[in-house]
This record gives structure tokens, C-alpha cells and sequence, in this order.
């Protein structure tokens, strides 16, 4: 215990180190700008935003609101992605590694394919598709809504109650297919690498427990739910970290096809203010918290998962 | 006399290499037989066919009445009905000794937990590990641990115990512990199959010696007369080494 | 006395370097891209070549610099490039706040709408509650406070790539399109026959003046982009081309001026004599750059036309 | 009740096991009833899948235009234009590269790929192969930039498509490898002072961070900070970025590989006396690295696609040269062919390194005792 | 007569736990000691004090004439001067059989690799294992195993060996192996320090038996002595447990 406090502080202390040299960096930079002429500092921040953001849990308006909010809405849609990412590829990914662990050979060889198929090309490609393939569905005037409440268009997929009101499409619920994209992208992608994590904890474990399982008659489903996963979780956790820190890293791919997460409503200010060093200096910020506060929460759950694993 | 285990005429292989060799085996009910010989003579092998771990590839073999084919069977039925407890203990670390002895119950049996826990725990201070009940195995000496996979078995209430070495990662000291509960199970009358090399415990507790050499059953004797005048030329030279060592 | 015309640190360091770094886009046809042999096409690669032929004699002394939007004044202000001619709108506080200097504008864009024919829509305002497809960057803002002042609701959805925004208008993921108007031209020439399925509305918005760029402080420099551009469009006036100026007869005064037969007016910014011809002989006059990047489009030259006849692009005498 | 054997049992040889394909069909795809539904549920997918893309690739794809442009596949009916592909094959290759000059860059790359290959043969590992490499690498960069022997010089800058993307792959991780091994042995040192505490802060903030931002950052601050002459060219800039990430991420899987290690074989090292130095490159390194080999491959993996990235700073590796392919009206609508076609490209690469690190691992695996799969 | 280790009132505490208490004890050259006691009692830690794998927090500790303080002290001599054997062979997995013994003696020894592949294939021929030379570890039998790991310390020519209980991860048969090996060992006069539970082997070579329990050394006996009439009580219900098991 007080040794991981002793680390803790190590760690803070180095992070206090660093911090001040990116300060200074950011400071000098600044001061050169200032001296060539270029209008610098953080006041922007406070002006109106020129660009609206809206697809976001938090409405930007062009004009009315300020540059500060337009980048919390943006970092909203970044941690939506993300968490969204995280669990729907934890479940494929899941998945996808038992099945290359499965008695049929065909299911082996259809995870392997998946697998190799995904994590050998990049993501950005993954989504281009993805979009393609979403832009095929139809418009929304021509759009079946099944059972009156589901409404699959290339405008996105409306839920409960979807109405076609001109250009408009209201409903309780949507997702834009740039979201769903981006979504569909990562999760896949993630999930190939995710599933073999899983396929490499489960192989750690000890032939011993499978046959301990067997022994006492328990079923393969009961022995990989009870006994298998929990132990395999505990191997897995540290390169899972890694897996959900990239897709929280990946989703500034959402550019590419049009979702408006932090990346790119930062770039879009950097275009409108020009205050490119002031700009990427709050992304840089804003990465590096998120992510050391995932990887902290991971570590935490490491930790109160390790009271077994006295090894 | 019922016969709880048959093995007639049983050959297994692994790849092209023939581990066991037309063994046969009758073990009746209430019976306890030891099971010994040098190392890779397939003594695991043997016990591993009889709950199925492992599939053999011709011959018969019948546990509680049902029968194993090579093909198969009725695997689930069989291994309710016989207990194993590994060398390596084989407890699932992530659970609670209770946890532990409580699993298969409740998911492979149907009990309900609170059943579950109040045999769990009868058996548990039968091999004197109660008090440790909430404890995860790794806070537990190996002795204790070997005890808590004893009871663990126990919990499916299995007419049949089979044991693979279990003293054998255990330290000295720790060996009595597991062997003194052996001993005081063996009193009960459940039958048994135990691979060991403890020569104190055949000799108290075994029905029959069961000799092995090269996947070959070589002699099948009383302890007293299997540790005091064994008649095969191998087995001799195995008990010769046994006390030396 | 004139300062020297060494005395353009840029110039002597571009001579030193053997070559002039350009920024560009280089990602948007018309403008600036690599062809299929890798070679960067459109009107801004021209107007880069004019001034490498201008100082060098040889147009092909330029390095391409691939800027994204985000990058391109701090590309300059750098020293990473010796000029941008990168889809840069001549704005106010460009100059004022962020330290750059526009040179020539050798394209005035604007933005445009683009629907489908078969949507009926006629004009903006009959686009309440549409969802609008641009580019991430400039045409954002421009969006927002255009169907500001016209009281319309809109969905903007936006892209980094033209590649993919294209894609989603033409699957009809949103109703208009919102770029600019030499892009939508274009855009619609490639679509062939289909081409006509889609109506570019009349209303325009926001004047686009794009426009070539350099560092503050260094006078010199910024002449010769200026002039290189003028030389260009007073070419066109003059009817000097780049097949008929080797030929070109020198008897009109500004001609002989022009082409350094009389005066010295490249050695007033430190080039050669011979400076216009080249630029001219290499790249051709403004007209002929134009023709080369928009001219398959099929769009109107609108006010990219001479101001003699009807358009914007007007030449300061030369003497 | 007793028993005696008499004559020894020979071993004989297995039955023949229910052999015959038929047989082994039946064990593998329908051995139980589920296993069957999956089999023929995934199947008829798997075949759908396939029959349609077929189709669409292969049947009605057309690999030629004679001529005609892309407009001739706006046809009715037509499926994939790879004729597109073909168009701008020698743009998504190599860029801006001078065009004449094209020959070079694609001797470079057979030059880099050949040594890829020659490097995943054991037999020519040893210090040939290191000089093999400096010849290979400095073959690459005469062919490249040219400048002697006749060539004509070409800027880094106008480097493009896949040499590009091979050579900073290449740099990018022989750079960061040595550093990561450095940085996980100062992480991993039981105590560590001020040295532990940077390895640590700089790992953890490296990881943090997305690479786009810090080559934005990089390709905007960096030369505000130098004087002008000393302009470093973008490739050298992004080579370093490069390495300086892949180290970090290196140095925490290899850090993995040597907290796996049993304390036993630092004990036994320690109880021969060996000196540190000789514990570390001799006993410690070569299991650690060996027990993480697959998660290395896969960081290397991670990073040659990520080396797509450096369009933000208007690089020109693969993925923008295909980007700028496809901002050609002629390609209008047709990305998706070049898109697939460049996915091709990284397929190749990555799933030979994938494929290649797994047969490593079956050759490591024979040399230790493994744990067999259940 | 000159003493190749003396400890002198050494007391270490791993963290707030006594694990050491107040040891006393000298070995002369060539002298052969055995180390007995139940589990946890300290054995392992004071083995691992003598060759400085472990520190100590208090106390004298001299190897060799080499006077190990608290603080450290120069243990690359007495390391190279002390040859250890570990319960788990800890062979180097990723090194053939030869390469495993040439290591020490060429990198800090600075032997040239002809010379120590001599002397360690000497050695190797001497445990029986030199038709294994250029295997690799996990292609021996773990008798097989630690007789490389004897070999392994052999050839740094030490002057003091230690054995953390070598022979407690082997299988009965290969006990024997080894157990051979170590008796050949010690009639050629090397001092030695063998934490075991062998009875055997300790009657047939140790000079001294040494009994800990709780971190104290509680009785030092020539073996007969000690196997026969044992007079701490401590020691008489461990060899009670030990002869039972
Ligand atoms: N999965 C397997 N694949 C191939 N051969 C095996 C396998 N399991 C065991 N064997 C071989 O079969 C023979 C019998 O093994 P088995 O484990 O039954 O011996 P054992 O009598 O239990 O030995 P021990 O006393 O060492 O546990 C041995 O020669 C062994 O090498
Ligand atoms: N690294 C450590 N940290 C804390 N306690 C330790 C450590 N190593 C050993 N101990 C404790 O010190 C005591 C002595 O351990 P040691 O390993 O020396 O015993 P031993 O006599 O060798 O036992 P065994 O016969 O089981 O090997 C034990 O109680 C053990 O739990
Ligand atoms: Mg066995
Ligand atoms: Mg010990």
C-alpha cells in the first residue's frame, strides 16, 4: 500500500516535471508567434463560437455560444464514441475470441479470417466502408418504417415514432451514419485485437482448471462463465487498457467521415482563430486527462481484483 | 457383489504412442484400491479414462452402470457420480473456498445455494477446513488447499473418489494432513482409486495394490502382500527403488 | 536610391536553395493535386511555377508543400514555405491578427448550393430543416451565418475528405450541398450525364477572394508574387500567350516593357531582365492558367473574366 | 481378485481412427448439434458473402476501359472498375515522385522488401544481416534522393506512397526498439530515482496523447522554434516522432515480457556471479522479448498503419496518395475500388509480419515447455 | 583449521517479519552440511544470505575470508567463489545445456569459450548428462535438469556449494538420479550447505545436520546423532512427521 502511494508520488512528481517543460514550451512558442506578428492566448475561448455544433448531447449555436462550450460538446461526442466503442467491442471481441477457441472448425476458421481481415488493415479504411455501406440505405422518403417504429435511412436510423416532416425526420431517437460509421468501425476493429487478448488469457490459464471443471461436471458454458472468463479478465486487463485507450485515441479518425468529436471541432476552430498552438495544446490536454483517468480506473479495478491473485 | 468400475480389455493411445494396454479392472462397491508404479507408466492416464477427461480408443469400460464407449457416452451422468482430486489441487482461484464447493451444486446439480453452502460446509469441517471458508485458496498452505479440493468433490456427494497423486505437491508436514483425511474418508465406505506412492497409506487403507508398467497392469495384489512379496521381477525393482529414494 | 534588390532576404535565400517551397492544399482538383504521373495540376501549382519561373527562369523549380487548412498561415509564418497559394480567402484579420500579407488574387470564389433537381427546391429559403453537406474548416462558419441571416434551419454535417462528402450528397445523406462554387462545377462536369440531375442554386454567399500569400516584413518578396500575377494578367490583356511571345511584336510600349525589352523592371525586384517572358513562356498568361484548371469543368469564368470584359481580374500598369 | 501379468504387452500400433475425409468432416463441422447449426448457419453466410463479392469484383468487374475513361463504368450492371485502380496505380505507388523517376523508388522498395524477406531467415541472422542492412538502407537513400552518380536529386518532400510508408516503418521502429528496451529496463528496475520517474511520465504521457495531435504539433511548433535555415525536412521530423512513439508502446509490452520472467532466473544469474550487463542482454532480454514476440509484431503492425497518419502534415505515404487519387473528379465514385485496392497493399504487409511472428512463436514454443491449449 | 563461512549472530526480517533469528554458524572447508526443518522455518533465507541473494539486517557473515556486511559487500567475488543449486533448476531456458554452463565462466570469469566448453563438458560427463550438451532444458527430464544446474555451478570452480532443496521438485524415480550425483560431489571434498528433507543423503555424507524451526537454529548434530536421538523435542515431533509420511 504505501509503496504504490511512494509510486503514485514518483509518478506525480514526474508529471509535475514535464508538465512545467511542456509549460515552457507552450510559453516560448507563444512569445515567438507574439514577436512574428500572430494575435495569441486563451481569450478565444470565451468569444462566440462561429460554427455550430449539432449533433451533441450539448447544442452549440453559431454566434450565440462560446468557443469553450463548443469544445466541451465536442468532448462529449468523443466520450460518447468511446464508451460506446468500448462496450460493444468488449462483447465482440469477447466473442469472436472464444470462437477461435470453439470445438467447430468452421467458426475457428471464420474468427481467424475475421480476425487477420481486421487488424491487418487500417481503420480509417474499416470506416470509409462502413459509411459506404450505410449510405446504401435508402432515403428517407422512400424508407419502410418497420412496426411504425423503426426507421432505417441513410439520414441515420430513427427509433420510436419516427415522422417525415419535409426535410426532416423526428423521432424519440437517432443516430447520424456518420456515428454509426465510426461506430461500426471501431468496434469491429477493436474487437479483432480484443479477441485475442481473450484467445491469449484463456490459453494462459492451467490445462488444470479446465479439467478441474470437467471433473466436478460442470457444463463448457457454466465452466467458461464462472470459471474461465473471471480468471482470464484478470490476464487480459492490462493490454485491454491499452485496446480502450485506443479507441478513445482512434475515434479523432471520426473527421474522416463527417462526426464532430473533439478532434474535429478543434481543428475547426484552428482553421476560424488560427491559434493553432493555443488550440492543440487544450487537445493535447484533453487526451492525455481522459486517457490517464481511464487507465488509472483500469489499474484501479486491477488492483481489487487482484485480492485472489496472491501468485 | 456390484461392481462400481469396469474396465475390460481397455487400450488407449496418444498419437502413435500406446499409453495403455488391454487394461483390465473391476472394482467392486465400498472398494479402495491404490493404484502405483514408475513414473509414465500411465497411471494418470488410467484414472483420466475413468471420468472421461480423457478418451481411450477400444475396449469397455462401465462406471455407477454406465457404460463409456471410445465414442463417448453419457459423460455428465458419469462424472456426477465420480469425484476427482488432482496432484496440482485445481481449486478456481478467483473463488472462495465456499465458492469453490458450491459451484458445482448449484449449476451442474440444481441445488440452491443455501443447500449448497450447508453441505458445502459439513464437508469442509469434515476435512477441518471450515473455519477457512471465506478464504481464498492462495491464503491457504498447500495441506489445506488439497483438503479443500477433497471437499469440493465430496460436494457432488460422488459414489466413486478418484485420486491422482495427491500428497505428491505437498511438503512433508502437509502430506499428513491430506493423508489423515484420506484415511478417515477411506473408513466410510465410499468406493476409491487413489495414484499414490505413500506405502504407510496403502498399506492402512487399500483393498488391493494395482501394479502399472508401460500402460501394463503387472500385478494385482493385497498391500500386504504386494509391499511384503511382490512377485513381479518390475515391481520388485520398483519398491526396491521406492525405499532407497 | 531604391534599397537593394538583394535586399529581400526571402528571395536570397529561396536563389540559395535552388528551389521555391510553395504551399499548397494539394488535395483539391482545379486548384492544386497530383495528376496520375504525380505532378501537381491547378490554377494555385501555376500561379507557384509562375514565380519559380519568374526568379529562376524555370518553372519547375518548386517544391510542393501539402498543407492542411489548419496549417497554412502557420506554414508561413514558419518559414516552412516562401509562399501560399492554398485556398487562402483574403480576410481581414488574416493580415491584422495573423501575420500574413496577401499578394494576388488569382481566383474570386463564393460559395453555392447545390440540390437535386428532383427536389424541387428553387432557392435557400425553401431549405428549412434540410441537412447541408460541407467541408470541416471555412465553410462551416460561412454556413452558419449564412442561413443565419436568412432565418433557416439547417443540419450541417461535415467532412474533411471532398472525397466522402461528394459520396454522401450523391447517396442523398443530406439535401444541398454547401462548396465552393468552382468545386461544385467541376463536380457536377464529372458527373456526365447525370450532371443535370442536380441544380446549382442562383444564390451565392460570402465573396471568396483566394488569394496568394506571404510573410509581413519583407517588401521585396511580396512584390515580386504580386507582380509575377500582374505580369500574368496584363499578359492576357495584351494578348501575349505562352506560344505567341517569343514572337510577340514589340512595338507597344507596355509590351516592350513587359517583356524587358526596355526598362529594367525586374531589376527592380532583384530579378532578370527576361523575368515576364518566362513566367509567360513557361506557364502562360493568367487566362491560359485558368483555362488549364477550370476549363474541362465547363463552368463560366464569371469573375475571373478580365475587368474588361465584365470581370474582376484588372492589371496595374507596369512602368 | 489377484493378478499377475505374464507375457509384456507390446505397444501396438492406434487403430485406424475413424479416418476417411467423411469421417474427419463429420468430427470437425457437425460433431455435436450445435455444431452442426453453426456449421451450416456460418456456411450458407460465408457462401452468400462470397457469391456476391464474386460478383461483383470478378464477373461483372471491368479491368479495362479501352480507353474510354471512368465514365464507361457508370454503365448499368458493372460492377468493380478496377481500371481505376490501374489509372492511378503509379500515383498511389509512389506519390509525387518525379514521374521519369518512378524506376527508383520501386527498385528502393524491391530493395526493402527483399531485405524484409532475407531478414525472417534465421540462417542469415547474425552480423552480415546488420551489414546487409546498412547497404540495403543506404542503396535507398541514393536511389531516393539521387543527387550522385548521375541521378537527379529529389527532396525528401517529394517522396511518396509506399517507400515512403516502408521507410518510415522501418526507421520508425529500429529507432524506437532500442530506446523502448532502454525505457522498460528503467521502468521495470525494482527502485528507481529520477530515471524510473521520467521512464515513467514519458511512457505513460506518449501513450496518452494521439500521435495526429503530436505531429500536428510537431509539423506547427517545431520549426517556430529553429531558425530557418535549419529546416529539418518533414520526413526526418516525422521519423522521429515515430520512433520516440513506438518506443513508448514497445517499452510497456516488453516491460510485460520481463515481469512474466520467473525472479528465479535473475536469482540464478545473480548466484553465477554474472555481472549486470551480462544478466540483462544474455539472460533477461532474449526470454523477455522472446515471451512478448507476438504483442511486439502487433505494435509494429499498429505502427505501420498508423503511418498513415503523416498526411496531417502533408506527407505523402500510401493512404494520402490514395486520398489524392480519389480527389480526382475522373475517380468520382469510384474510391471504393481504390480504397480496397490499397487495403490490399496493407493487408500484405501486415499479415505477412502477423503470419511470419506466429510461425516464430511455434519455433520459440518448441524450445520451452508449453502449457497445451485445453 | 580455516573456515569457509562464518555467520555470526545475523538477524533478517523481510519487512516487519523475524525471519532470521540471532544465527551462529561455522562451516569449515570442506566441511558437509545439511539443513533440516519444517516449512517457513528459515532455511531458504539463510542459504540465500550465504551467496548475498538475499540481504540481512544484521549480524557477521564471512565466505571465504570475505566478510559480507549488512550493507553488501563484495559479492561478485564470493558469488564466484559460491556455487548454488535452486529447487527449480532455474536453468536458462533460451540456452542449449553447454551454453548454460559456458556463460558464468566466459563473460566474468573471462575463460576463452574453447576452454570453458572443456571444463564444462567435463563436468557435464561427470553428472551423466554430457550426451545432452546441446539440448535444450525443456528437452530433459527434470533429473536431468538439475544435474545441468549442478554442472552449471561446477564450472565456476566454487569453493562452497549451496543447495536449496534440490531434489524436492523431481519425481521419486529422479530423486535418485540426483541424489547420486550430490553423494559422488561430496566425497570429493567440497564444502557444501544442502537444505533437505533426504534422509538418506544426509546419514550417507553430511559431517553435521543442522534443525531449524521459526528462524532459529535449533539443534547442530552429526547425523547419527541427530536421526537417532534427537534432543530438541521441536526436532522430535518433525522426524516423528517426517519418518510417518
Ligand atoms: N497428452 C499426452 N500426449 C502424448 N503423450 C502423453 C500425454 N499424456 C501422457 N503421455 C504419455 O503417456 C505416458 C503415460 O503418462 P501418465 O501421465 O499416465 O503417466 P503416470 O504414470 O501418471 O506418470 P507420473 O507418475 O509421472 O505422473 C507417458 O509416457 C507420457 O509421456
Ligand atoms: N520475500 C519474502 N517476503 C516476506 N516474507 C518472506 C519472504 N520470503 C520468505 N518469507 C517468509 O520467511 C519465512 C522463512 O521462509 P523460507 O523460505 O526461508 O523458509 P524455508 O525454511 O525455506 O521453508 P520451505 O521448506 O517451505 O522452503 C517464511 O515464513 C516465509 O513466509
Ligand atoms: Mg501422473
Ligand atoms: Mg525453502
Amino acid at each position: 500500500m504505501s509503496l504504490r502511494w511512494r509510486d503514485a508520488g514518483r509518478q506525480a512528481m514526474a508529471f509535475a516535471i514535464l508538465g512545467g517543460l511542456l509549460f515552457l514550451m507552450f510559453h516560448l512558442t507563444s512569445e515567438n508567434l507574439r514577436s512574428r506578428g500572430i494575435h495569441s492566448g486563451f481569450g478565444f475561448l470565451w468569444e462566440p463560437a462561429r460554427t455550430p455544433v449539432a449533433d451533441s448531447p450539448l447544442k452549440v449555436e453559431a454566434g450565440v455560444d462560446s468557443y469553450a462550450k463548443a469544445f466541451v460538446a465536442g468532448a462529449l461526442n468523443s466520450l460518447k464514441i468511446t464508451f460506446a466503442g468500448i462496450f460493444s467491442a468488449t462483447i465482440v471481441g469477447v466473442v469472436v475470441g472464444l470462437g477461435r477457441l470453439s470445438t467447430n472448425a468452421l467458426a475457428r476458421l471464420l474468427c481467424r479470417g475475421y480476425v487477420e481481415a481486421m487488424r491487418n488493415v487500417p481503420l480509417l479504411l474499416h470506416i470509409f466502408l462502413w459509411y459506404g455501406i450505410l449510405l446504401q440505405l435508402p432515403a428517407a422518403a422512400d424508407a419502410h418504417a418497420w412496426g411504425g417504429q423503426v426507421l432505417a435511412t441513410n439520414r441515420g436510423i430513427y427509433l420510436f415514432n419516427p415522422v417525415v416532416d419535409g426535410f426532416e425526420v423526428h423521432a424519440g431517437l437517432f443516430v447520424t451514419p456518420e456515428f454509426l460509421a465510426l461506430f461500426i468501425g471501431i468496434t469491429l476493429y477493436t474487437a479483432a485485437f480484443i479477441a485475442e487478448i481473450v484467445r491469449a488469457a484463456v490459453g494462459s490459464l492451467q490445462r488444470g482448471q479446465w479439467e478441474a471443471s470437467t471433473a466436478l461436471g460442470l457444463s463448457r458454458a457454466t465452466t467458461l462463465r464462472r470459471v474461465v472468463l473471471p480468471q482470464a479478465l484478470r490476464v487480459a486487463l492490462p493490454p485491454l487498457t491499452s485496446e480502450y485507450l485506443g479507441i478513445f485515441k482512434n475515434s479523432t479518425l471520426a473527421v474522416a467521415v463527417g462526426y464532430q468529436d473533439f478532434m474535429a471541432i478543434s481543428n475547426t476552430m484552428l482553421t476560424e482563430t488560427g491559434q493553432a498552438v493555443e488550440v492543440m495544446a487544450v487537445v493535447m490536454a484533453f487526451y492525455a486527462v481522459v486517457s490517464l483517468l481511464v487507465s488509472a480506473a483500469m489499474h484501479g479495478y486491477e488492483h481489487r481484483n487482484a485480492r485472489w491473485g496472491l501468485r | 457383489m456390484s461392481d462400481i468400475l469396469r474396465i475390460r480389455n481397455l487400450d488407449k493411445w496418444y498419437g502413435s504412442y500406446h499409453a495403455l494396454r488391454s487394461i483390465e479392472l473391476a472394482v467392486a462397491d465400498q472398494e479402495r484400491i491404490v493404484v502405483c508404479g514408475p513414473s509414465g507408466s500411465g497411471k494418470s492416464s488410467l484414472i483420466r479414462c475413468i471420468n472421461g477427461i480423457e478418451s481411450f480408443q477400444s475396449g469397455a469400460l462401465e462406471v455407477c452402470g454406465i457404460a463409456l464407449k471410445p465414442e463417448g457416452g453419457d459423460l455428465t451422468t458419469v462424472r456426477r457420480n465420480v469425484g476427482m482430486v488432482f496432484q496440482q489441487f485445481n481449486l478456481f482461484p478467483h473463488m472462495t473456498v465456499l465458492e469453490n464447493c458450491t459451484l458445482a451444486p448449484t449449476t451442474a446439480r440444481g441445488m440452491s445455494l443455501k443447500e449448497a453452502q450447508a453441505v458445502a460446509m459439513e464437508l469442509l469441517a469434515r476435512v477441518r477446513v471450515a473455519e477457512h471458508a471465506h478464504k481464498y485458496p492462495a491464503q491457504l498452505s498447500g495441506g489445506q488447499q488439497q483438503r479443500v479440493a477433497i471437499a469440493r468433490a465430496l460436494c457432488m456427494k460422488p459414489r466413486l473418489m478418484l485420486f491422482d497423486e495427491p500428497t505428491s505437491a505437498l511438503d512433508p508436514e502437509m502430506v499428513k494432513e491430506v493423508l489423515d483425511t484420506m484415511v478417515a474418508l477411506a473408513h466410510e465406505g465410499m468406493a476409491m482409486v487413489c495414484v499414490t506412492h505413500e506405502m504407510g497409506f496403502a498399506r492402512q487403507v487399500a483393498d488391493r495394490v494395482v501394479f502399472m508398467d508401460e500402460g501394463q497392469v503387472l500385478e494385482v495384489a493385497p498391500p500386504a502382500e504386494f509391499f511384503g512379496t511382490p512377485r513381479h521381477p518390475r515391481a520388485q525393482a520398483f519398491l526396491g527403488d521406492l525405499l532407497h529414494a | 536610391q531604391q534599397p537593394a534588390a538583394a535586399s529581400s532576404p526571402t528571395l536570397a535565400q529561396v536563389k540559395q536553395r535552388g528551389v521555391l517551397t510553395c504551399g499548397v492544399i494539394g488535395s483539391s482538383a482545379n486548384f492544386s493535386l497530383p495528376d496520375s504521373q504525380g505532378v501537381m495540376r491547378g490554377i494555385d501549382a501555376d500561379s507557384c511555377r509562375s514565380i519559380a519561373a519568374a526568379i529562376f527562369g524555370d518553372g519547375s523549380k518548386v517544391k510542393y508543400v501539402s498543407l492542411t487548412p489548419a496549417q497554412r498561415l502557420v506554414a508561413l509564418q514558419s518559414g516552412e514555405v516562401d509562399v501560399a497559394y492554398a485556398n487562402l480567402t483574403w480576410t481581414m484579420t488574416r493580415e491584422t491578427k495573423s501575420g500574413a500579407q496577401f499578394a494576388a488574387v488569382n481566383f474570386y470564389d463564393a460559395w453555392g448550393f447545390l440540390v437535386p433537381k428532383a427536389s424541387k427546391v428553387t432557392a435557400t429559403n425553401k431549405l428549412n430543416g434540410a441537412t447541408v453537406c460541407m467541408l470541416a474548416g471555412a465553410a462551416e462558419p460561412r454556413a452558419a451565418e449564412y442561413f443565419d441571416k436568412i432565418k433557416i434551419r439547417y443540419k450541417p454535417v461535415t467532412f474533411a475528405e471532398g472525397e466522402q462528402m461528394r459520396k454522401a450528397y450523391l447517396a442523398k445523406r443530406c439535401d444541398v450541398m454547401f462548396h465552393d462554387i468552382s468545386a461544385i462545377a467541376s463536380f457536377k462536369q464529372t458527373l456526365g450525364a447525370q450532371g443535370d440531375e442536380h441544380v446549382l442554386l442562383a444564390e451565392t454567399y460570402g465573396r471568396e477572394p483566394l488569394a496568394g500569400a506571404v510573410r509581413k516584413g519583407d517588401d521585396r518578396w511580396f512584390d515580386i508574387v504580386r507582380y509575377t500575377w500582374n505580369a500574368q494578367v496584363l499578359a492576357e490583356e495584351l494578348g501575349i500567350t505562352q506560344a505567341n511571345v517569343k514572337t510577340f511584336p514589340t512595338t507597344d510600349p507596355a509590351v516592350k516593357r513587359l517583356l524587358g525589352v526596355e526598362g529594367d523592371l525586374g531589376a527592380s525586384m532583384g530579378l532578370e531582365k527576361d523575368w515576364a517572358v518566362n513566367v509567360i513562356s513557361q506557364v502562360g498568361n493568367y487566362g491560359e492558367m485558368w483555362e488549364r484548371a477550370f476549363g474541362k469543368s465547363g463552368m463560366p469564368r464569371g469573375p475571373n473574366k478580365l475587368a474588361a470584359n465584365g470581370g474582376l481580374m484588372y492589371a496595374f500598369p507596369m512602368q | 481378485m489377484n493378478y499377475l501379468a505374464g507375457e509384456r504387452i507390446p505397444p501396438r500400433p492406434p487403430p485406424a481412427a475413424a479416418s476417411g475425409w467423411l469421417a474427419r468432416a463429420r468430427a470437425l463441422f457437425f460433431a455435436t448439434k450445435a455444431s452442426a447449426v453453426v456449421t451450416v448457419l456460418l456456411g450458407a453466410a460465408t457462401v452468400w458473402l462470397a457469391w456476391h463479392l464474386w460478383l461483383w469484383g470478378v464477373r461483372h468487374a471491368m479491368f479495362s476501359t479501352g480507353g474510354q475513361g471512368s465514365q464507361a463504368c457508370l454503365a448499368p450492371g458493372v460492377g468493380a472498375c478496377w481500371a481505376v485502380v490501374g489509372d492511378k496505380l503509379r500515383l498511389i505507388l509512389f506519390g509525387i515522385y518525379p514521374y521519369e523517376q518512378q524506376w527508383r523508388a520501386g527498385i528502393a522498395m524491391a530493395i526493402l522488401v527483399v531485405m524484409y524477406a532475407v531478414s525472417a531467415m534465421p540462417r542469415f541472422w547474425g552480423w552480415r544481416l546488420s551489414a546487409a542492412w546498412t547497404v540495403a538502407l543506404a542503396a535507398f537513400g541514393v536511389l531516393m534522393w539521387g543527387g550522385v552518380f548521375g541521378l537527379p536529386w529529389v527532396p525528401d518532400d517529394q517522396w511518396g506512397g509506399l517507400p515512403v510508408t516502408l521507410i518510415l516503418a522501418t526507421l520508425g521502429i529500429s529507432a524506437g526498439f532500442p530506446l523502448a528496451i532502454v525505457l522498460a529496463l528503467v521502468r521495470h528496475q525494482a527502485k528507481g530515482g529520477v530515471g524510473k520517474a521520467l521512464a515513467v511520465a514519458y511512457i505513460e504521457l506518449a501513450r496518452s496523447v494521439p500521435l495526429l495531435a503530436v505531429l500536428f504539433l510537431a509539423s506547427v511548433m517545431f520549426p517556430l522554434f529553429l531558425p530557418p535555415e535549419w529546416n529539418l525536412s518533414k520526413l526526418f521530423r516525422v521519423f522521429v516522432a515515430f520512433a520516440l512513439f513506438t518506443a513508448a508502446y514497445l517499452a510497456e509490452v516488453i516491460r510485460g515480457g520481463l515481469q512474466a520472467l520467473p525472479l528465479g532466473q535473475y536469482e540464478a544469474a545473480a548466484a553465477l556471479g554474472l555481472s549486470r550487463w551480462v544478466t540483462t542482454t544474455r539472460v533477461i532480454l532474449p526470454q523477455a522479448l522472446a515471451t512478448v514476440l507476438p504483442a511486439i509484431v502487433n505494435v509494429f503492425i499498429g505502427f505501420f498503419k498508423a503511418t498513415s497518419i503523416v498526411v496531417v502534415i502533408g506527407l505523402f505515404d500510401l493512404m494520402t496518395a490514395a486520398k489524392r487519387a480519389t480527389a480526382d473528379p475522373q475517380v468520382e465514385g469510384f474510391s471504393t475500388e481504390v480504397y480496397l485496392f490499397v487495403a490490399l497493399i496493407y493487408f500484405a504487409f501486415c499479415y505477412a509480419m502477423s503470419a511470419y511472428s506466429a510461425h516464430l512463436q511455434r519455433r520459440l514454443d518448441a524450445s520451452r515447455p508449453g502449457t497445451p491449449p485445453p
